[in-house]
């Protein structure tokens, strides 16, 4: 009889990294039915290949680096799906194809793969697919049905083609519901915001990245002038914030660090919104705190217990 | 090392152009590879006016070595080269405008393009105005075929055409983020890295034929 | 097209001015601020294996060039380089280099799985410095290679595997930087001159009871090799023998005595059956 | 575009540092942002110096350009615009090493690098380009530079970051760092159209 | 309100029930045929040196052993027989350890005891020699002196005396069941480690999932001059000396000091009730309380002799529930010791017995980091312990040192709690290791 021999602990928490990328997984599930309602097979089809492409790609990648393959901690599918929910319902399904291609092969895995990339691989894929094909990622499509309950009024208009924007949406009861042109995953409210309250009730991640990012976007547009609501609600800034801003691999490790990357990405967010060249500054504020994240790790030290101060 | 040994021209030649290829092995010169090589004409051009420099600068850096007092060594070589940098940009500006309106301020800057202030000081101050001539024609042709390449592939990924010439049909999509400057750091990342490893596998090849 | 002689002259005065002022400014800071840069020491760290493997015992190949141009490293301080780098560095300052004799690292341990008796099944983080303070090691033996690979971590030329949990050795690779001999927490390497072929694979301090239980292989100190050796060159001293590779002659006659096979011989002059 | 009030010099900073900047969008200055950009105290040393000369640089070669001009001479701008930067970085060293060693000790060791740095040539080409008057391009120089020195040190954080990652063999230092690189860019180009 | 530290973990609910096993079994005593009694149970001081030989017989309570040094502790026989074995056995250390082992005849046979009577009016100075006699050292996991520890230096403060009562590792209730069924003996301990002291404050401090144990030593104590007892929040690791004594006095313990430059001393209460036996009745330290758990069939708090082999031990809870144990854990699964076989020995530190299972005791593997930030937020004494993991890696020992690794108490919160399953703590332990080997070797 041979023990098993070890250091402690000999017993490790139930949360492991594929439950977390489960979890992950379902919450994006409301978002991922709220899609397949609004837009159909066309979302479907989105969803079915950039995932699949994803996934294909790590494994071949690992397959060939000769590398452990690690599918089974579903982080390449939470990336291939987000890219999929990104993307307007009129994409062409090449366009998020190549997108999941890039964010694992260049963003990820060139780095060395789950922990080490420091830009959020949809994000980045995102932010390329922008770049190149901006025509195809910015001709956002209105439901083909719109979704009501019975004490909410549908009040919307057949808009044929707008940047989620400047489509003269103002109803909040639309903006929660959906009934709105954008990416499909992001249109509906409520479906992500099912996904955050699972997320946090999980424990998967923690309060101080969506609520300093949603509360400086709220504050910054009060400041200019805007409905802060509204600024909240529409375009990908919640999607954005719930799932791609609390990615834990790209985001700073203390919650102080968490603070001020929501703070600095809310605050980019609104300049580009109201600025920039882009209709939605999401996607390049939080890729731009991304960046600055190995910078505040650096600087920020908490008070160790019982630090002397070194004197001389 | 080239130097140590007594250089022969083909050996000096090939030394520059593969061996230590100025932008796949020494990786100098980064600026004028990343931002000339939007088009594949653009890195000819850029590679040829560099070439120009890099033979002519050599041999005349070659020829006045022994003149030149070592502590005035480096501001000499910059006031060689720089002269030969304005002719080119002159004649430039008279027959290929359009060439030197696109590649604009990179011209003046082959001044101070790293390659040829070291191959001034590594070979030319060292060796006679010919092999030194025709070390700067290795040097830059190597230069002048990698941001070639560096163009082709992103003038083709990014606009689908190589040379102005329309390769992969209308239907093409051009990825637009390769013509970008994001595009230059990641084609000539991958490019070196995708060079890195076929060499890593040539020399384990070798090695075990050894 | 006439050539305006005065632009020409304008040119040559301003080229002329700012050389002058150059030549000004140079002139001064050379004569002030003499600046001390040893050429030798950038020559040295090119001639060096470049690893930055840390053999030397320096900071790194820079660092190890300071020191040798310094006098307080010897120019065939750079075990990875070898003989090449050796007479390179020495031509550069000057002096010959001391003949090192060409020495490979060696696991002094036969014990893998099936040969040395399992103690516990080690399942925690894989270290051998670690496995090796917990209970007496993964191993029976006390002596025996932990098998985690430490020395496989810290070679820095790819010579070390683990193996059916040992260490295995290429030859070809091992440039006997002694790195590994240092990490090992048992100290079952050793850097040995190439050509001593005739090795004692074991070197437990137990009584020989104790040691059988514990491995097939096990040196249990039985002087057999002692007795048979006519050259003098084989000792058992703490339990386990060894060999004075000056006195030996590779003749392989003590692995042929040995009862546990754990002299082995390299090379198969004298074929060894377990 | 020029500065005429206080908006429109915030305006001219932002553009310099954020949207048009060196390293992402104009590709100046990238030897020594691949070279210098492994340790996040180097990168600021270096981001510093950097400011520094090309603040001075833009500073003097304005009237050496007056002077070029003057004489009609303008043809000779590279070649005086080199040596004057080489000879200003010259005498910085000096003068540092002399009268601020705690300087020098911190940000002189980079300054001969400096030399070859072609941002600094082209902020002052760029200067006589634009016509930028005496303190457009001062402020060119130094916001160009900060850009610069922001691009730089971000880098620098992320290669830390990269440097206990399992990058594959081939992709390990120029390879990785450029990719780096071309990923920072791309959150860069959000800022594109900030300043209109 | 409960009081408690920033940082830690709630392993207790979730991790398979470990504490509702036997939080209510009450202890029972078991003695073994042999006993295989180790030397060198205590830290701090070399292994105490036998007095006796193969073949004689010892009664119970005797000194089998001397203490060596001012800090040694004696060890005394636990049962009455004959000494079977004088020499070195394979406990839990690196190296095998001296033990001699005493074949029971179950007289219980026990030497002439001689107490110093009560806690309150016994002299002051003859309490630590009284406890030095006993062989007291610290039996919360450590095995430090106790009269040791009791004895502060002079150029030290001292004002408080903690007792440890927050047993916040898994699986374990030896100190919770004590608590429940000896308050008395705790709260004498706890006086008498005050008085020899020369403390005015006591605090007995039990984590607030013991509202029984709470409300028991709260009767024990009222009255006793000085002693308060504190409720503390449950969490792992809040039974750590730097960790209970930041919650009740608000004090940290300064880097690379002792809990007294804190003004503090922490005593468990498993320590304090042996310290009133020792000073009351004079009965030197040769059982206690452990918890015997896991996959056995009847898990059981047993008082137990010291030396009992484990395999004795769980014999006594019905053997295993699985055909082959995977770990046997002297400890709880937080910081226990995995035991190689099932022949080692309860010592005077051994607050549990677990048997884990193969499926259980299997490790996954390591896989990469994805900076979670979960160990920062549970480390107890405010560290990057992923930062120091890779520190480690690299072997970049020096730069560990600038992260504070030597503050870090190995308590395994953050090796617990990481979702890619990273031996963080065993990491740093092991740079330790090397980095104090290399202080010597410096020194």
């Amino acid at each position: 009889m041979a023990l098993h021999i070890s250091t402690g602990p000999h017993l490790r928490s139930r949360q492991d990294t594929p439950s977390l990328m489960r979890d992950v997984l379902i919450a994006l599930c409301p978002a991922v039915a709220a899609s397949l309602y609004f837009y159909g097979l066309k979302a479907l089809w989105i969803l079915l290949v950039s995932t699949a492409c994803a996934v294909l790609s790590e494994y071949v990648w690992q397959r060939l680096m000769k590398k452990p393959i690690r599918l089974n901690d579903f982080s390449a599918a939470v990336t291939g799906l987000l890219i999929g929910l990104n993307m307007p319902a009129t994409v062409p399904v090449w366009v998020p194809a190549i997108g999941s291609v890039f964010a694992i092969i260049i963003v990820k895995q060139l780095f060395g793969g789950i922990g080490h990339n420091f830009l959020n691989p949809a994000l980045a894929a995102r932010a390329v697919l922008l770049t190149s094909w901006p025509s195809y990622m910015t001709k956002a499509l209105v439901p083909e049905r719109t979704l009501t309950f019975g004490l909410f009024e549908s009040s919307v208009d057949a808009i044929t083609s707008a940047t989620p924007l400047v489509a003269p949406v103002a109803d909040i009861r639309n903006l929660l519901m959906g009934n709105i042109a954008g990416a499909i995953g992001e249109t509906c409210k409520i479906a992500v915001l099912l996904g955050l309250i699972y997320l946090l009730i999980r424990g998967v991640i923690r309060w101080q990245i969506p609520v300093c990012m949603l509360g400086t976007v709220a504050l910054m547009s009060w400041i200019l002038g805007k409905d802060p609501l509204t600024a909240v609600l529409s375009g990908g800034v919640l999607f954005g914030t719930v799932f791609m801003a609390t990615d834990y691999v790209t985001t700073p490790m203390l919650k102080v660090g968490q603070a001020i990357f929501g703070v600095g990405a809310g605050i980019l967010v609104v300049l580009i919104r109201n600025y920039g060249n882009y209709p939605e500054g999401v996607t390049y504020a939080i890729l731009i705190m991304n960046i600055v994240t190995p910078l505040l790790d650096r600087s920020l030290k908490r008070k160790v217990y019982g630090e002397v101060k070194q004197n001389g | 090392m080239a130097e140590s040994n007594k250089p022969t021209m083909r050996g000096v030649f090939i030394n520059g152009v593969l061996n230590e290829n100025p932008t796949f092995r020494l990786v100098l010169g980064t600026c004028p590879t990343l931002a000339v090589t939007t088009s594949a004409i653009n890195g000819i051009g850029m590679g040829l006016a560099a070439t120009f420099v890099l033979v002519c600068s050599n041999f005349v850096v070659s020829c006045v070595r022994k003149l030149i007092p070592d502590k005035a060594r480096i501001p000499a070589f910059i006031v060689i080269i720089a002269t030969f940098v304005t002719i080119v940009q002159m004649v430039m500006q008279a027959f290929l405008p359009s060439l030197y309106d696109a590649l604009g301020l990179f011209i003046p800057l082959i001044v101070v393009n790293c390659i040829i202030l070291a191959r001034a000081e590594a070979f030319a101050s060292k060796n006679g105005p010919v092999i030194s001539a025709v070390d700067g024609l290795g040097m830059g042709l190597g230069f002048t075929c990698s941001i070639t390449l560096i163009g082709i592939i992103r003038e083709l990924i990014g606009n689908g055409t190589v040379f102005g010439i329309s390769l992969l049909g209308a239907s093409y999509q051009p990825m637009l983020l390769f013509v970008l400057a994001p595009g230059g750091f990641i084609t000539y990342g991958l490019v070196l890295g995708i060079i890195n490893a076929i060499t890593a596998r040539r020399q384990a090849k070798a090695g075990k034929e050894e | 097209m006439t050539i305006q002689w005065i632009h020409v002259l304008y040119a040559l005065l301003a080229l002329g001015g700012v050389g002058a002022i150059f030549g000004l400014i140079l002139d001064i800071a050379d004569k002030k601020f003499a600046v001390e840069q040893d050429e030798r020491v950038v020559k040295v760290r090119a001639a060096c294996a470049g690893a930055n493997c840390g053999a030397c015992g320096y900071p790194g190949c820079d660092g190890f060039a300071a020191a040798v141009v310094a006098g307080t490293a010897p120019v065939n301080g750079c075990t990875a380089g070898g003989a090449k780098t050796a007479n390179a560095i020495a031509e550069i300052m000057g002096v010959t280099a001391e003949a090192s004799e060409p020495k490979v690292a060696r696991l002094l341990c036969q014990g893998a799985h099936g040969v040395a008796k399992e103690r516990y099944h080690y399942d925690g983080y894989r270290s051998c410095q670690m496995a090796s303070q917990m209970v007496g090691g993964p191993k029976m033996c006390s002596y025996s290679c932990v098998g985690l690979g430490d020395c496989m971590d810290v070679c820095k030329f790819d010579a070390i595997k683990i193996e059916n949990g040992i260490a295995v050795f290429d030859e070809n690779k091992c440039v006997a930087c002694g790195m590994c001999e240092k990490t090992c927490p048992r100290h079952a390497i050793a850097v040995v001159p190439k050509d001593a072929t005739v090795l004692v694979r074991c070197q437990n301090s137990d009584t020989g009871r104790v040691a059988v239980e514990a491995c097939m292989k096990a040196c249990i100190a039985c002087k057999r090799c002692e007795k048979t050796c006519q050259y003098d060159a084989i000792h058992v001293a703490n339990g386990f023998a060894s060999i004075d590779t000056a006195k030996c002659t590779r003749c392989g006659e003590c692995a042929k005595v040995c009862p546990r096979g754990c002299i082995t011989v390299i090379g198969g002059q004298a074929q060894v059956v377990a | 575009m020029r500065i005429t009030d206080v908006g429109s010099f915030f305006l001219f900073m932002v553009n310099c540092i954020l949207c048009n900047n060196f390293i992402f969008s104009r590709f100046l200055g990238c030897c020594p942002f691949l070279g210098v950009s492994s340790k996040v105290q180097t990168a600021t040393g270096m981001g510093l110096a950097v400011t520094f000369v090309m603040g001075i640089a833009s500073l003097v070669t304005y009237f050496v350009n007056l002077l070029l001009v003057a004489l009609g001479l303008e043809y000779l701008q590279t070649i005086a615009f080199i040596l004057v930067i080489a000879a200003l970085v010259q005498f910085v060293e000096m003068f540092m090493k002399k009268s601020m060693p705690s300087l020098y000790s911190a940000l002189g060791i980079y300054l001969p690098l400096i030399t070859t740095n072609c941002a600094v040539l082209a902020v002052t080409i760029m200067n006589v380009e634009n016509h930028y008057n005496l303190f457009e391009s001062v402020c060119n120089g130094v916001f160009g530079a900060l850009g610069f020195m922001l691009a730089i040190v971000l880098m620098a954080g992320v290669r830390e970051r990269l440097e206990t990652s399992d990058i594959p063999k081939s992709f390990k230092g120029f390879p990785s760092s450029l990719i780096t690189a071309g990923l920072m860019s791309i959150a860069f180009m959000g800022f594109q159209g900030l300043v209109k | 309100m409960s009081k408690t530290f920033r940082g830690g973990v709630h392993p207790l609910p979730g991790l398979h029930q470990g504490k509702p096993l036997t939080d209510n079994k009450p202890v029972k005593p078991y003695v073994s045929e042999t006993v295989c009694i180790p030397l060198n149970m205590h830290i701090a001081a070399p292994p105490s040196t036998p007095v006796v030989k193969k073949g004689d017989r010892v009664l119970m309570g005797q000194v089998i052993a001397e203490g060596v040094g001012p800090r040694g502790v004696p060890v005394h026989a636990s049962v009455s027989g004959t000494v079977k074995e004088v020499g070195n056995v394979q406990q839990l250390g690196a190296r095998t350890s001296p033990c001699i082992t005493i074949e029971n005849d179950f007289q219980d046979e026990w030497v002439e005891l001689k107490g110093l009577g009560n806690v309150e009016t016994c002299d002051p100075a003859a309490i630590l020699p009284a406890i030095q006699a006993a062989g007291i050292c610290g039996m919360g996991g450590a095995g430090f002196p106790t009269h040791f520890k009791l004895s502060v230096p002079p150029d030290k403060k001292v004002d408080t005396v903690i007792l440890n009562g927050a047993e916040c590792e898994t699986f374990l209730n030896a100190d919770h069941r004590l608590m429940l069924e000896y308050p008395g003996k705790v709260v004498d301990g706890l006086r008498a480690a005050m008085r020899a002291a020369n403390v005015e404050t006591g605090y007995i401090a039990i984590e607030d999932n013991k509202r029984d144990a709470i409300a028991a030593i709260s009767k024990a104590a009222a009255g006793r001059k000085g002693v308060h007892v504190v409720a503390l929040r449950a969490k792992y690791p809040q039974g750590a000396e730097k960790q209970i004594i930041k919650a009740i006095t608000g004090r940290e313990v300064p880097s690379g000091k002792l809990p007294a430059d804190a003004g503090c001393i922490v005593m468990n209460v498993g320590t304090a009730a042996a310290v009133a036996d020792a000073v009351i009745d004079g009965r030197p330290l040769v059982e206690r309380i452990t918890t015997v758990t896991g996959r056995v069939r009847e898990p059981s708090n047993l008082l137990l002799r010291i030396g009992t082999i484990f395999l004795d031990a769980i014999g006594a809870c019905g053997g295993y529930t699985v055909e082959e144990p995977g770990k046997i854990i002297s400890g709880g699964t937080m910081t226990g010791i995995a035991a190689p076989s099932e022949t080692v020995s309860v010592t005077k530190t051994t607050g549990g017995i677990v048997v884990l299972s193969q499926k259980e005791a299997t490790s996954m593997e390591e896989s990469p980091c994805i900076r979670c930030s979960r160990c920062v937020e549970v480390c107890p004494m405010h560290l990057n312990p992923f930062k120091l993991k890779n520190l480690c890696d690299m072997n970049d020992l020096k730069a560990a040192q600038a992260n504070h690794i030597m503050d870090c108490i190995l308590c395994s919160s953050c090796s617990y709690i990481c979702p890619s399953r990273r031996w963080i703590m065993s990491s740093i332990k092991n740079a330790r290791e090397q980095i104090i080997a290399q202080q010597k070797k410096g020194v």
